[in-house]
């Protein structure tokens, strides 16, 4: 650009305006304005050269590049659906997209309604009281849950109950946000993918504060003893806390339905591409947690003349105004996640959801079938109704079967030496058939 | 009905909420039993073009930078340069984190790249990407130090201090490492009083958590002094790196005598904040913690390939998968845009447009030199009346009533990006609030899509969803 | 100083003139000789902060589908889906015209899949895709009709039939094709009135230029008679596709008797327009004016190939390459999408849109039974006048003094994609008008980012770009 | 969607609704709306499938993927440069991309400011008085021109002069467009990749109404007779055309400098990447021709409070008022387009675009002389200054050489038997080393 010195691209001054701005400023060099000690001052280079727009998008693109291009039947947590072309349009939106939180809420009711619509549409998936406007992701989700009953019951040292099929990084996620407040995590057993109650029933006792179960499980399977997890932890007055996400909580069992206190889950699903493991935490609860809830809320108020409007809410939890006695150290979210995915639920609406839940059902259900006819293979290893991904047993080692199955084009999870798992949405059904043709083709 | 876009009308509000427009009642039916669904499922159900007007109109009531200055102090409010949304929304960037590493080459590149770069803009040895923002940022470092602390027998040290001046997320990361906080006050000249600080370290000391320059825009001249005295008590430095953009080129914390700091990579390298979010905090430390680092980390080989491994003594995880991996990648591209030249150039503006703002401002500006933001006193006003005000003349204001050393603080930062002609009206709108009446402020703002909206009712009634509706 | 994004002020007028904002002259200095280039060049030079500012600004001061009902008659605005700007961005989607056919299947095929499957929507044999527009499309019509007479010895044909309540473009096609256009008056119950047809027939025929439903919205129910009367009379009839909205799957020009048609994509396949274009004007013909399509032509070949050829007696080019690629690839994406289902869908909801409206709406609606759009008088009212005032209710106004046969018309035309509501609140925006005083509508608009504008000096003085500004 | 039948997936209507607004219009069903006789009702079907948008993406996208991924040297009149990502992002905003042409300024004045500063560029550009805000592209363009010359001349039986260089399909776009005003085209001969003044001469008389020149040619010469084809012109009272585009006029002679009545060209040089040969028709020109200027034109006024507007203006030329009478057919322009390449040429800035214009007349240069380094092959054919392109003469038969390129992965033009027309600029440089080694590799 004319009269402007090289540098950043995105600082808009000539040289003109910067002679101005230093005279008013009374120095004759910018480095004047530095106050640094010349012993600490650095005077080499990243060595880092400025590159074009152009440049820079090759060097990325051609760094990504080098990631083969598979037909993904991963799930475990990190789900992949069809988003339509509208949740980016808009979601890219300047509007939406430069803008910060919301602490004028007067110039960014836009920002804050699709936030209190978000909640809302939580609200309804839930059946709970209360949603905030988002976690970082489920794992971290998780861990607030933990603090929040530690909280809620003011006890020490005490103890929280999670079932086998949790990944093993979200328990530690979970042991690291809570090992500061001596809370201890502990493992519960499972029962041919859902959770073992006799064995839940053993472990649970009175310093136990949240027990944490799965619907789906990380292993595909539909949970059918919510209600007896729900029983045995209101026996204990203990928090129930219910892992899922809003596609599977459009179609199976209400959350509050079977007694679960805390919802907690990666709402992502809806809204993001796979986006190697960026989530959207969900966090939904009773409303009587309220004043203990992490992270933001956004609530309708009325402006001075008296119309609806929106503002975050309940900030007196937060960290930038109780420090070290907030509810949560959360202060950037994820709300663009959100609003993508209230744009992706919106676009659904009800009988899109339920259908697009009922397809997950279907889906696995066919797969599992087709995979059990390969000889060497039975799927699925449980007897249990699946979402979206299930376990499949096969004779040959499992982590070898992928490895071929990625020459074939296709990334399935190996779960221990002679388990595969296999997830499969909309995003991948049209490679189903394909799969199954690759796994017949690599075992035989 | 509701209006065009382009204008509001005060007698025709529109009140575009999803839920009062079409919401449909889903009775569920499955191939499930009965008893694993749930009945019925009750949310707005809109065609796509409703949908597409609902959304474009929210966000026609929404500010952006893109709309103007967003001098928001502390929050490094710049410009987002759109390129990298497209490179992070690359088909081949979408992949799922439990993919093999030999067929994911190009993330794993990628982030070790990133994790290269970083080390060298902070003078850190080691990077980790992993915490989703910069509050988990902070708390990553904190596990790192306990960690640390515990591999070297010191597991009694259980104090953190911080300036009274620091960000909220600085106390509440080192509680929710179950931290003692010790706070000490800052000095007259708004930077660490050397004395509370000696007074503050001891042999429970686990570290000091410091901004640099501080939330005052000021740099901790005895930075140095400051590192010794920790170290000698045993402790470790934090660099909460909320205001490195007043430092690329110039100064690292490496080189400063930090152990450990965080990026936020909004503040520093533009990607966008999103109304909030997803951040991305990246923890840089030096050798003697790099074997804590969360798993997995990510190191090329000697073949030239790249691979995921933990670390020897490795904290374990913050993230479930590996943190808000599109946010990274255009960090990535930002720095690798600006190379060198841009990132110390932008360092340059940055602190230039401050410095000209802060002598455009009629309030009172205490303290200083500054660097990237200063804070004004807005005296016998409101602060927060200021702000509402502001928006009135059309720009956003900076941010209010903290740090609390300056009496109605308006804190100020307007970032590289804007134009001198920008910070002019800026300053014009400052200078005009300024000479507002009490009355004139306390019914501001009267421009705005919403007029000065009732926070106490909304907290004491709490409307949190449409259920909670008339 | 700019009122920000969500308000416009009174007093403090936003003018975001990029001339005025920061321009430059750069000195020319180049390998060149000096004889060879200019001395120098004098535009706007922004940095990207304020340039993505100010286009956002002039965005929010313009209105369009996303923002509210756009009832234009004739130009059916309706909603763009957005996926089809994904494929159209596809990086396999830009290519060179001049690349091998060999080297760019996937174009070929696509452009070869449109001309089927416009084929069997108009019930036509072979269809062209070059014409970048519906007015272009109008003109290769009339150059097809002319080589076709031509080729069978009847050059002197030099007449275009054309009713008066026709495009405005169907006149200047046919002018600039070299025809003498022949107007014959609208019947009393506004279709074409068959006496001044046969009146207008004659051995200098070369074709009925005909909208069909035409531009009051009513179907010519005499189009087999029509068909008929210019084919006996050796001319050809030519189908404008302005309105096919209104009859996807119920009824196909080609079974009615047209020659010739052209689709105007964006009406009819919602691509967008853009605030002016680019559009597209395939034209389709029976298997008689085949051989006369533009070149080069695209078909499949025996092998499954798709190979470009030139039609054995090819008029030649209407366009220097391919026509609006883009937006033919966007029109492909929509057909596919809607199929047989959908595109039938819109035709219904189209025409029940308009016939709805029309029992709303409260001024005097002539003629009927309508189809897609309706035409209402504005009897005492100034039509221009309505529009004005229909702003200041927040939505588009209809087209308005058009055609003439009705008095003060109201051309409007709802489209598919409005709700009840909508269109309950369309009709309130009327009837709120249609009560209103002189006074008030001619002091009309008052919400808007401009006010009333004067078309009489802007034409009188015309000052068409910055040099001409003071 | 609950309650909504199958259909068209963006008519919204609920059964309910289009039960009651039946009811309102008074008829059991939609159809009794169609008023068209049974014997010309359509009872069959057109066999396409409905789809879903995920469907429909993946069809469109399997269709585009058939073609190869050459990288590309080609130009001839249509050009890539990098367009920058903003662009991109800026026009695909909802209120530019979906509104109609500026019949209600008062509500689309960002949008006429954005073609008014658009119509500025290219008087800047030229040094002509006028420009409209677009036509279709340069053949277009070109017609238009040609009529417009006749009508300012008020002549019958003219004839319109244009240089060998120029592709066959413009000319044969001029020659239809120019047929129905009895306006006979003729080439006149060039020399060494320029006009042949003398021939020009030698064909030009007074029954010209229009002689045609470019610069850059077709074949990427630096035209250096500009003054005199302009003076050539002036002689006969003929109107000089000069064919150029946003990013040469940047460099080159200015054309109202050189005599230039009318400039055509293609503006979406900047602004679109190749797009099969979708265009931006530049057309500017004297100010004295105002009247005559066919398509459509912004200009500044004021509203009602004395603010400076901007609205269509001296629309009577036009069709939808003059009808038969007007100075065009066009109704729908490229207005989408201008406002691309507006947003790219204020975002190179004077300098910038001066900067890639140079770039334009270096690479060539650069490129030239490698290809000359080739044995077999000779470049550039003609001893003159180059932009962008040029042709190499080679011994080999150029076809089968550029056919070869094709499975190299690269495409050049072969222009007649012994020369490739090979294009560079920014977009393809990056693969220029790799060109000529190719072209090293297939020739030997």
């Amino acid at each position: 650009m004319s009269g402007r010195e090289r540098g950043s691209p995105y600082a808009p001054h000539t040289d003109d305006e910067t002679a101005a701005m230093l005279d008013a400023v009374g120095v004759d060099d910018v480095e004047a304005l530095f106050d640094i000690p010349e012993s600490v001052r650095f005077d080499d280079e990243f060595g880092i050269d400025a590159k074009s727009e152009q440049e820079a998008v090759v060097e990325t693109r051609k760094r990504l590049r080098r990631n083969d291009d598979l037909t993904e039947f991963l799930g475990r947590g990190h789900y992949e659906h069809y988003v339509p072309s509208l949740v980016d349009h808009l979601s890219q939106r300047s509007e939406f997209l430069t803008s910060y939180t919301q602490y004028q809420p007067e110039v960014t009711q836009g920002f804050l309604q699709a936030l209190f619509e978000y909640q809302s549409m939580l609200v309804e998936l839930t059946g709970l009281g209360v949603a905030n406007c988002s976690m970082y992701d489920e794992a971290t989700a998780l861990a607030e849950a933990a603090l929040l009953a530690k909280r809620v019951r003011a006890a020490d040292g005490v103890r929280v109950l999670v079932p086998e099929y949790v990944r093993d990084g979200h328990v530690s996620v979970l042991e690291n946000y809570t090992n500061g407040a001596d809370v201890t995590v502990e493992r519960y057993g499972t029962d041919a993918g859902n959770v073992d109650t006799d064995a839940l029933a053993d472990a649970i006792d009175d310093d136990v504060v949240l027990v944490y179960a799965e619907n789906p499980t990380t292993t595909g399977a539909v949970e059918e003893h919510l209600h007896e997890i729900g029983d045995l932890a209101d026996d204990h007055d203990v928090l129930f806390c219910l892992g899922s996400d809003p596609v599977a909580m459009s179609l199976l069992q209400r959350p509050v339905d079977v007694g679960a206190d805390v919802v907690v889950g990666d709402a992502s699903v809806l809204g993001l591409p796979t986006s190697y493991g960026m989530g959207l935490g969900v966090f939904a609860c009773r409303e009587d947690f309220l004043r203990q809830v992490p992270g933001r809320l956004v609530g309708a108020s009325e402006d001075a003349d008296g119309n609806r409007a929106y503002t975050l809410t309940l900030q007196t939890r937060e960290q930038h105004i109780r420090k070290e006695r907030a509810t949560s150290n959360i202060c950037t979210n994820q709300a663009w996640v959100a609003l993508r995915t209230a744009i992706h639920a919106a676009s659904l609406g009800s009988e899109g959801l339920v259908d697009l839940a009922e397809r997950m059902v279907e889906l696995p259900r066919e797969l599992a079938a087709d995979l059990d006819g390969v000889t060497g293979v039975r799927a699925p290893v449980h007897d249990r109704h699946h979402f979206r991904e299930f376990l499949a047993h096969t004779d040959q080692p499992a982590p070898a079967i992928a490895s071929d199955l990625e020459a074939e084009g296709f990334a399935v999870h190996a779960v221990g030496d002679h388990r595969l798992q296999v997830c499969v949405t909309d995003a991948n059904e049209h490679a189903a058939d394909r799969l199954v043709a690759a796994i017949e083709e690599v075992t035989h | 009905y509701d209006q065009a876009a382009y204008r509001q009308t005060d007698d025709e509000q529109y009140e575009p909420l999803l839920a009062e427009k079409d919401e449909t009642t889903t009775e569920v039916e499955s191939s499930l039993p009965d008893e694993l669904t749930r009945d019925e499922l009750e949310l707005p159900s809109l065609a796509e073009p409703e949908l597409a007007r609902h959304y474009v109109r929210l966000s026609q009531q929404n500010y952006g930078v893109d709309s103007g200055p967003y001098p928001l102090g502390s929050c490094t409010m710049k410009y987002n340069p759109r390129f990298t949304e497209d490179v992070a929304a690359l088909d081949a960037a979408s992949v799922h984190p439990d993919r093999s590493a030999e067929s994911v080459q190009g993330t794993l590149k990628l982030q070790h790249d990133l994790q290269d770069y970083l080390g060298r803009i902070g003078g850190m040895d080691a990077v980790t990407l992993q915490p989703p923002a910069g509050a988990a940022g902070e708390f990553a470092g904190i596990l790192l130090a306990d960690a640390y602390h515990e591999a070297n027998g010191e597991g009694h040290r259980d104090e953190v201090v911080i300036p009274d001046a620091a960000h909220g997320t600085n106390f509440a990361s080192a509680a929710l490492g179950g931290y003692d906080v010790v706070e000490i006050p800052s000095g007259d000249d708004g930077r660490v009083d050397l004395d509370a600080l000696d007074a503050a370290l001891g042999e429970n000391t686990a570290a000091l958590m410091l901004t640099n320059p501080n939330t005052l825009g000021l740099f901790e001249r005895d930075i140095e002094r400051i590192a010794d005295m920790v170290h000698d008590a045993g402790g470790l430095l934090y660099y909460d790196g909320a205001n490195l953009n007043a430092l690329l080129g110039r100064a690292r914390p490496g080189d400063m005598g930090f152990d450990i700091m965080h990026f936020n990579v909004h503040k520093t390298f533009a990607t966008p904040h999103g109304g909030g979010g997803p951040g991305a905090g990246p923890v840089g430390v030096t050798e003697d913690l790099a074997d804590f680092l969360p798993e997995p980390h990510v190191r090329e080989t000697e073949s030239g390939k790249y691979e995921r491994y933990t670390p020897e003594q490795s904290v374990g995880k913050v993230h479930g998968f590996a943190g808000n991996w599109l946010v990274l990648i255009k960090a990535f591209a930002y720095i690798d845009r600006l190379g060198d030249d841009g990132l110390s150039d932008a360092s340059a503006k940055a602190v230039l447009n401050a410095n000209y703002l802060a002598e455009q401002v009629e309030y009172d500006v205490p303290l200083g030199p500054f660097h990237h933001e200063f804070v004004a006193s807005a005296g016998e006003q409101d602060a927060a009346d200021v702000a509402k005000r502001m928006l009135d003349y059309g720009v956003h204001p900076p941010t209010t009533k903290w740090p609390e050393l300056v009496d109605e603080a308006l804190m100020t930062e307007p970032t590289e990006v804007e134009t001198k002609e920008n910070l002019d009206d800026l300053a014009d709108a400052f200078n005009a609030v300024a000479a507002d009446d009490a009355a004139t402020l306390e019914s501001a703002p009267n421009r705005t899509t919403a007029r000065r909206i009732d926070q106490t009712s909304a907290a004491r009634n709490p409307r949190l969803s449409w259920h909670d509706l008339d």
